[in-house]
């Protein structure tokens, strides 16, 4: 028992996790219609692109406060990021308005790509650390009730925490500001949208940049559990059953897909997959996934699709 | 190419000229909804056979809505649809084109991708009968399938006068050009019964006299029994033997062209909306 | 001789259904697959046989079992890998497992169980559209992967799960040297790609079009969605399970799942977008494309580098690699979103009309 | 825009040709070590340190005059440790200046691959503590050298650690050790010994897979929390092996209890896990870190010193570094022992430096000769046994570094031989190979 709640905590925590991967996609497809594929290239990019300033700022400034330079590189990640989101508005979206969704999407595998290649060739492809003191050991809860306890991760605990601040602070930049209004006016209908005067391009940089936030935010948690390597930019794929699984157009969905699949990866993974050879997770979620889209063609929270003639 | 078309013998049925028939085609009690919003209530009428029937009505009135359902694309909750003698509570699109029901679309459903000829070759599919390996092969049956049924749809390029753009992608097509290809593609089926949604909307003057000949020659020369819906009181009160009106998804007027003009429910439904 | 049809009448409409209506292009294909035949083994050398020509063919073969399906028919597929890879284990199984098992024979096994997985994963095809399918069909994807690791069944019980074959022949041809491999498999496309060609020109093809382009309009001149979509599923399965078990077989020789990996899958959608979407002659130029920039970047950087006098390594070219790649594929949706095989058809426009535009 | 583009792509076709003409006509009086590495992708934390050294080697051994007068020329290949790509390089570059002398893969996958092409190409195959284990049968595998050891041995050798720990074999019953491995043929090797010597010792194996690249772990920690086993065999590589540590701190298991093959004990693996690693035990393939040995300090200075070194100075030395260091060691000295027989000063064939590679006798004099004092241990091979030795030690990080923790093992041969044997006969049976004659091994 206190084992299957400690797997639950477990799968709740990197679900949080994905689903912090997932926003990134759900913004996008929300304002741009766009089903961006680079999310995960932009989490390792800008990844990187903080772990290496943090080891630069000290070096070039000669100061070694970490937290100075966790604080730099922050923000400098983050205009690297606003500068990505600017030149893809400007070199790709722009020039690609009114394409059918599965020509952006190629075009957004194309921006993969690039960023993978553009991103190791600035930054370096070794494998690099980011240190923003999350604590590394673990949690024993209720050893008084199970025998070992239940283990707590104490730096999902906090990632978790991160990522839901994350999820509050931008419903309310949605709901509130005036940018926000922008940003859901264009998601509900471009022409419209325009046609009161909003600029397209603009929110759709701005978007962009709002994903690249959230990929850096992204980037720093996993790169601090992980190391910063290529490998984060895998990490799309496991966010993409989290999107479908929500509905693609729904920040809700984003999260409690996310936490769906992490339990039910992990839950699959431990108590199923011993007796069918293990490793089932990487396809556990798709399957799943399949299975909901069965169900619902427009994931839980999507809204419904109906033909007209 | 054209003496090859003469050559063929025409397959479709030539009925002598068109004189009203039985009921072929009656609608009972229709009702549709999508969630609580109501498109169609209670319509019942009939078609008989050859006539040209139209069903008008303001936007929003459920004429549209009423096709989709005769051919099977929306399931109305409530109400019957009897062809020939076989009453259905509902069909799916494939029984309805099998029975030789035919349909065009009010904004356009053209196959985006294929040119001319293949659109309306398209319109024979259900006529073919070579499987995936003779397709495949080709040598054969398949080709020989193909033959036949290419100089049939030569007869009706030839007949919509579209000679000139049999292998341009219908894409590249004018709007009046493309809805005649519409139209040859419903055609293609030789239906029994032609659903046409708007044929002439978003027409000039020239377009629309053309479209309105065709309509005329197919109801004559083939005796095709056809359901119209229109816009233009013009052409509607010239070419349709009986009218069905439509208001908010409620039948409220049926008949011949001057008495529906006649009825007041009409004219109040219309008043402003006329054009 | 100017390129021109005119003075070409067609007396009958077999003449005017043929897959090159206009003569010069006849002449160019014909002359095309002599080269291909005959001029090509005498010419390229071990390394281009084996490194370029091999894979370029089997992945054109992969590519147009893909360009079937998304092209013609519309559906979006990200498991194409997975479809190679039941081709590959299929046909494995089916050598290591009975005797004396013809090459040709297990291929086409391959490509039949290929086909029914690929419809199996193509049903959900019948509800759910576009993005969200082209998600579902990752799911067959990792998958495959994971079953072709896990279950030792397919692997022979090989302890490694890698598997290998050698000693293929056909009819007593025995093919081991490049250019047996290599006109093998350039038997195996030609043949194809012809029945590719025919398909999509029957009627078969015109209901996958049709389901693509409208599938309302389809449903209503009486084509069965769950035929159309499902036989375009099978078809496009099995020529890449095909194209699957000859990349086992005859390229790679012996091979684990990753060789089928997502990455394969993507590749192989690149090759279709860059060549071009609904055409049979864009999934050859595509996989050219696609196999050629890699291998010609890898040889030309460095030397560029040399050339202006600095020592660029391979870690930097693979980079280079990556961004180059990317940034084509964005150039192409931008200026060409119809692939090269448009660029090609608008370059025979022009000529048709040359030297007179008017 | 557009004439720009073309004249750029004229520009690079024509550099192409030009890198393949010069290529084409370099003069064949060199000895070509073609290098088939990842810089790239996920193993490249890994894969670039081993590449640096084995280049420096042969740098180096130029620097010392070449192989009796014969210097080494060398080519680079990315493979990003993907299968195909791999393939695509060995096709390159097996034909190149003059024939490529000896492939080190450096991935299980491409091993796989290229063992089924070698004897048509004639090219031997090191696959130094990797490959495929039955490979040390020369008799089957005429062209594999798996020279210093296989993933049969590496188990082996943990299990014999752990036993002595434990206090004997017999101490090993009813315990509980857990393999985490790389879901690839790589990491699958081990496993058939690891069950034998499980049947034998009465201990119980948990496999527990982990998929490429191996970022995602939690499910196999909870696993290993779940049933809390006495040890873990940790046999990953690249990403895969830092994050199963950074697992082992989160879920709170004791990182001494934890034993990495040869390929999850090198600085990469622990550097970003810090202090989080110490304790952690690994095997060392023979070498380990050396950053006192000969041979590194004369790399310094003959090459670092004139700045020809091919990595970063601070990295010679590492162990992945000494890893690619003593394999292009291993490849450069079976041409010295083919030129023994087929004649000294000229450049050997593949073919050739197969014979060498074959009857390789690295005695420890040699060794300490060429720098190795205290690195490596006598290696001589023969028809029958194309590995050589099994020589290899423990070492644990101690937060900063790596330092020996054991004595020398040796691999049981007695539980070894039978598995090769058998798997050997399996391999030759499928693909309708004669065991080599006698004779044969003369040639």
């Amino acid at each position: 028992m206190g084992f299957f709640i400690e797997t639950t905590i477990g799968g709740l925590m990197s679900g949080m996790l994905y689903s912090l991967v997932a926003l990134g996609f759900v913004l996008i497809f929300k304002a741009s219609g766009v089903f961006n594929f680079a999310q995960g290239a932009m989490v390792l990019f800008a990844a990187l692109a903080m772990a290496r300033f943090a080891e630069w700022f000290p070096a070039l400034l000669g100061f070694d406060s970490k937290l100075l330079a966790n604080l730099l590189a922050f923000a400098a990640a983050l205009a690297v990021m606003v500068a990505v989101a600017w030149l893809i508005e400007r070199l790709v979206l722009g020039k690609l308005v009114n394409q059918e969704g599965i020509t952006l999407l190629m075009a957004t595998l194309g921006i993969t790509y690039f960023l993978d290649g553009f991103g190791q060739t600035l930054f370096g492809s070794d494998i690099y650390k980011i240190d923003i003191g999350l604590p590394k050991d673990p949690l024993f809860l209720l050893e008084s009730v199970f025998q070992g306890g239940v283990l707590v991760n104490k730096e999902d605990l906090f990632a978790a925490a991160i990522a839901a601040a994350l999820v509050i602070a931008l419903s309310i930049f949605f709901q509130f500001t005036g940018t926000g209004r922008a940003l859901r006016a264009v998601a509900d209908d471009h022409q419209a949208a325009q046609s009161i005067g909003i600029p397209l391009s603009r929110v759709w940089v701005i978007v962009w940049s709002v994903a690249g936030f959230t990929a850096l935010v992204a980037g720093i948690i996993w790169g601090s559990k992980l190391g910063v390597q290529f490998s984060l930019s895998l990490l799309a794929l496991k966010a993409l059953p989290v999107v479908i699984l929500g509905g693609l157009t729904s920040v809700p969905g984003a999260i409690i897909g996310g936490l769906i699949l992490g339990v039910g990866e992990k839950l699959s993974e431990v108590f199923l997959g011993p007796h069918i050879g293990g490793g089932i997770e990487i396809w556990f979620g798709y399957v799943l996934v399949l299975f909901v889209l069965l169900v619902r063609p427009q994931g839980l929270f999507g809204e419904k699709i109906i033909d007209r003639v | 190419m054209n003496t090859m078309v003469e050559s063929m013998t025409m397959t479709a049925p030539a009925a002598p000229a068109r004189r009203i028939g039985e009921v072929i085609l009656e609608v009972k009690n229709i009702s549709l909804a999508f969630g609580g919003v109501k498109a169609l209530t209670d319509i019942s009428f009939d078609v008989r056979e050859h006539e040209i029937r139209a069903i008008i009505g303001p936007n929003g009135a459920g004429k549209s809505s009423m096709l989709n359902c005769i051919n099977g694309v929306y399931q109305p909750q409530q109400g019957s649809i009897t062809f020939r003698g076989q009453t259905f509570a509902h069909m799916n699109s494939r029984q309805v084109a099998e029975m030789g029901v035919a349909r065009t679309f009010q904004n356009l459903a053209l196959f985006k991708g294929m040119n001319v000829i293949d659109n309306i070759m398209s319109g024979r599919n259900l006529k073919m009968k070579s499987n995936l390996l003779q397709q495949a092969i080709r040598w054969g049956k398949a080709e020989r399938e193909e033959m036949e049924h290419r100089a049939f749809v030569e007869r009706i390029i030839d007949f919509l006068e579209i000679q000139a753009w049999r292998k341009t992608p219908v894409g590249r097509l004018p709007y009046g050009l493309q809805k005649r290809v519409d139209l040859g593609r419903a055609l293609a089926m030789e239906p029994q019964v032609l659903l046409l949604d708007e044929p002439m909307a978003g027409m000039n003057v020239e377009e629309k006299q053309d479209m309105c000949r065709f309509v005329l020659d197919v109801n004559d020369e083939f005796g095709t029994t056809i359901v119209l819906i229109e816009h233009d009181m013009g052409v509607v009160m010239d070419i349709s033997d009986r009218v069905v009106v439509l208001d908010y998804g409620k039948k409220i007027g049926d008949g011949a062209p001057d008495v529906v003009r006649a009825n007041p429910d009409v004219i109040a439904a219309y008043l402003g909306t006329t054009h | 001789m100017f390129y021109r049809e005119n003075g070409q009448f067609k007396t009958s409409y077999r003449a005017d259904q043929q897959i090159f209506p206009i003569a010069q292009d006849r002449i160019a294909i014909l002359a095309l697959i002599a080269v291909a035949f005959v001029a090509v083994p005498l010419l390229a050398d071990e390394y281009l046989m084996r490194a370029i020509f091999i894979p370029f063919l089997i992945l054109a073969l992969a590519a147009l079992g893909l360009n079937i399906l998304v092209g013609y028919c519309g559906q979006i597929s990200l498991g194409t890998g997975a479809f190679m890879a039941v081709g590959a284990y299929a046909a494995y199984n089916f050598t290591v497992r009975i005797d004396g098992m013809p090459l040709i024979v297990a291929l086409l096994l391959g490509g039949l169980c290929a086909a029914v997985v690929g419809v199996l994963f193509g049903i959900p095809s019948l509800r759910i559209k576009g993005l969200y399918l082209a998600v579902a069909t990752l799911a067959a994807q990792f998958f495959c992967d994971w079953a072709f690791l896990r279950i030792k069944w397919f692997t022979n019980d090989s302890a490694s799960g890698s598997v290998n074959v050698s000693n293929l022949s056909v009819f007593g041809w025995t093919i081991d040297t490049p250019y047996d491999k290599y006109l093998f498999c350039l038997g195996v496309v030609t043949v194809f790609a012809l029945l590719a060609k025919n398909l999509v020109r029957s009627h078969v093809g015109r209901e996958w079009m049709a389901i693509r382009d409208m599938d309302v309009a389809a449903a209503v001149i009486g084509i069965r969605p769950v035929y159309a979509k499902l036989t375009a599923f099978a078809v496009s399965s099995f020529i890449v399970g095909v194209a699957g078990a000859l990349w086992g077989f005859v390229h790679l020789g012996a091979w684990e799942p990753a060789a089928f990996s997502i990455d394969r899958s993507f590749q192989l959608l690149f090759m279709i977008i860059i060549g071009g979407l609904g055409s049979i002659m864009g999934s050859f130029f595509g996989a050219a494309f696609i196999v050629v920039l890699p291998i010609f970047l890898n040889q030309a950087l460095p030397a560029l580098g040399s050339l202006v006098g600095l020592n660029i390594g391979t870690a930097f070219v693979s980079h280079a690699e990556f961004m180059i790649f990317g940034a084509l594929i964005v150039f192409f949706l931008i200026v060409e979103p119809h692939g090269l095989a448009r660029l090609w058809s608008i370059g025979k426009e022009k000529l048709r009309l040359w030297p007179f535009p008017h | 825009m557009k004439l720009k583009s073309l004249s750029i792509a004229a520009m690079l076709a024509a550099a192409g040709l030009a890198s393949v003409a010069t290529t084409a006509f370099a003069q064949a009086k060199e000895q070509f070590f073609p290098v088939l590495s990842y810089r790239t992708g996920a193993y490249a934390p890994n894969g670039v340190p081993w590449a640096n050294g084995y280049v420096d080697y042969l740098k180096l051994t130029n620097a010392r005059g070449g192989v009796n007068g014969v210097k080494l020329s060398f080519e680079e290949c990315e493979t990003g440790y993907a299968t195909d790509r791999g393939v695509e390089c060995y096709e390159r570059l097996k034909g190149k200046n003059g024939g490529a002398t000896v492939f080190h893969p450096l991935s299980t996958g491409i091993t796989f691959a290229l063992t089924e092409k070698a004897p048509g190409d004639k090219i031997p195959i090191i696959t130094a503590g990797y490959g495929r284990s039955e490979s040390t049968d020369g008799n089957v595998f005429k062209w594999n050298f798996p020279l210093t050891g296989t993933y049969w041995d590496a188990a082996d050798i943990l299990l014999q650690h752990i036993s002595k720990k434990e206090g004997g074999w017999d101490k090993l019953k009813g315990k509980k050790i857990a393999l985490i491995y790389h879901d690839s043929p790589y990491g699958k090797e081990p496993i058939p010994l690891l069950v034998e010597r499980s049947k034998m010792h009465g201990f119980d194996l948990a496999q527990i897979p982990v998929t490429h690249p191996g970022v995602e772990q939690k499910a196999a920690w909870l696993q290993i929390r779940q049933n809390r086993p006495d040890y873990v065999l940790l046999w990953g590589w690249g990403v895969m092996n830092s994050t199963s540590l950074k697992e082992a701190v989160a879920t709170g298991y004791p990182r001494d209890k934890m034993y990495g093959v040869w390929w999850a004990a090198a600085e990469p693996d622990v550097k970003d896990v810090g202090d989080g690693a110490k304790g952690y035990n690994g095997l060392a393939l023979q070498h380990g870190a050396e950053p006192n040995a000969a041979v590194v300090k004369e790399v310094l200075t003959k090459l670092h010193g004139k700045g020809q070194g091919t990595g970063p100075k601070e990295e010679v030395g590492s162990v992945l570094y000494m890893r690619g260091l003593s394999q292009a060691m291993l490849g450069v000295e079976g041409v010295r022992r083919a030129q023994e027989r087929y004649g000294k000063g000229k450049v050997m064939t593949g073919e050739q430096t197969r014979w060498g590679l074959e009857n390789l006798a690295l005695d420890q004099k040699k060794l300490d000769a060429l720098g190795f004092a205290g690195v490596m241990r006598p290696i001589s091979t023969s028809c029958a046994d194309h590995r050589g030795a099994t020589w290899a030690r423990v070492h644990t990080w101690d937060g900063a570094k790596w330092n020996f923790s054991s004595d020398w093992y040796e691999a049981d041969q007695a539980v070894i031989k039978p598995m090769i044997k058998a798997a050997a006969d399996k391999y030759a049976a499928e693909k309708k190979i004669e065991r080599r004659t006698p004779a044969d091994c003369q040639s």
